[in-house]
């Protein structure tokens, strides 16, 4: 079944780039994962969405991938969020840390209106 | 003990005289040999899944549970048997009563140190390192009740960790 | 055969080097024990299902792999091992390139007769019975591709039954 | 998880006793579907609905039982259907020749709808 490997899709709504990430989120997922992310950056996006489809895999693997964006996302001063997360990932993406660096929110659509409101004040 | 097992119908599974001991306490033990190879480790979460889900877990203890195994046997995969594909990795699932014990060990191409297995990451030093792994062994140990580290009998590395079932036991006692 | 195997995005879990045979053909096996006490079945069910399922079974084809190897499992605990829970059911699941194999021992505590492995029991039959049982064997040569009985090398009982993945094989030879 | 116990649930609905059966179907649900089989029929039920939840356990063991109900309600007159059956126990269902003596419908409403006509004509 597809739903093994990783499929990452980009969009572009209002001023965001949304990548889903459809499927696992392990040790496989690593360049597709980064190289959607250097396409968004060298597109030259300040505002990135991770947007995750609940109950897929995610391992220790698939986080250091996520921790090495996040910090590619604080060295060029973009801003990350990640959406769609089930429960249990939520837990664990404060449990490790992430959620300090990139805000947690349930649906895309919370996600875009918090980065509506951002980029407003900014 | 045997009778709250069998009383119980969220246990159909639950152990009579399997492995009885001495003290009439009962178990029930599956156990699961896999390849070493990446992939895998999908089989034990969801046979351990399936089982946790038998025996009356809450959903979020079985998706701690799937997280954990998940960790230990990927690594038992990659570090313990090098992913040499020949080796097995076996999973153990002891059905108790009261708790899901689980038992994850290798053939030990690589021995596991014992300060690798009290390490807690801090998210702020990762960012400063090429690896930013190292966060398995630290998951199990935040989602499971007891995670203790030891020897195979064969030599390999060996990972045990156990959940609680949240449920008042009624001792027929 | 590696090729396809390490190709198709199905398959993270295709064998690479586990078993290889001369003619290269490479195979991994999953074993699973469970104790002999109705309700484990549903296990060896889930744990085939995930496997399969990650093959790139289609659905249908999981429901009959289910109900199959339900069936196997709940007449090696009920027959071949009359229900002692200190006696093991093992599934082996082998995943070849093109093909599940699944095989369900048990440790013969009652013999399998040849004639009881070919019953073709009629409904119409069965309403004049006392036992209105005898379809689980007839059921799994129903459901599976091949089905056959022989003596497990402990002098249990075991049947192997074989699901074709029904993709088309891209030869590389 | 109570999914592994059978429920049987008995409700009239135009004239005819619906069972539903919750759960799974296997050796250990033989009493309970018994003893509802017998309940209705010594209400004197003539239409009867064996109403199943898609996706449940059915195996040979639970079969048997159903041909058990069969036997019975052929000779004691009654009219049997079932309904909510999965595809694939529809299909074993025809496979053992269930089929020809009780009607399988994908819904309860189908099944009281063949019902009325039934009883209309009868
Ligand atoms: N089963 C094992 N056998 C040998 N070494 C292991 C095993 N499990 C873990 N280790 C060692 O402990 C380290 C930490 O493991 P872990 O916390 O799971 O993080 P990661 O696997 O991402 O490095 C590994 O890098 C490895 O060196
Ligand atoms: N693993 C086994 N060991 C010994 N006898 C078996 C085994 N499997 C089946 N049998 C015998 O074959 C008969 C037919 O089996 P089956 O078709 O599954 O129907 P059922 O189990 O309902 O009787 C059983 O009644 C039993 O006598």
């Amino acid at each position: 079944m597809l739903e093994d490997e990783l499929n990452v899709n980009i969009r572009h709504r209002d001023g965001v780039a949304v990548i889903d990430l459809i499927g696992d989120v392990t040790t496989f997922a690593e360049e597709k994962i980064n190289g959607a992310y250097r396409q968004v950056t060298a597109q030259g996006h300040r505002y990135i969405l991770l947007n995750f489809r609940q109950n897929d895999y995610i391992n220790s693997a698939g986080i250091a991938i996520l921790i090495g964006i996040v910090t590619e996302v604080n060295q060029n001063g973009q801003k990350l969020a990640v959406s769609g997360l089930s429960p249990h990932f939520q837990k664990i993406f404060r449990m490790v840390g992430l959620a300090q660096y990139a805000e947690i929110y349930q649906t895309e659509e919370e996600a875009l209106s918090a980065f509506r409101r951002l980029s407003g004040v900014e | 003990m045997i009778r709250l097992l069998d009383s119980t119908p969220t246990i159909r599974l639950g152990g009579m005289t399997g492995m009885s001991g001495a003290e009439g306490v009962t178990e029930q033990v599956i156990e699961l040999r896999l390849p070493s190879r990446l992939g895998y480790e999908r089989i034990a979460m969801d046979t351990a899944a399936s089982l946790a889900r038998r025996m009356g877990f809450a959903d979020e203890r079985i998706d701690a549970l799937r997280t954990a195994i998940g960790e230990a046997v990927t690594n038992a995969i990659e570090h313990g048997n090098q992913a040499d594909e020949a080796m097995k990795v076996v999973v153990l699932l002891t059905v108790r009563p009261n708790e899901l014990v689980i038992s994850v060990s290798d053939q030990g191409r690589k021995a596991l140190e014992v300060e690798q297995t009290k390490l807690r990451p801090h998210i702020a030093d990762v960012f400063q390192r090429a690896d930013k792994g190292g966060w398995g062994i630290w998951l199990m140990r935040e989602l499971m009740d007891e995670v203790e580290f030891t020897l195979a009998p064969g030599g390999g590395n060996l990972v045990r960790m156990v959940v609680h079932l949240e449920r008042m036991p009624i001792s027929d006692q």
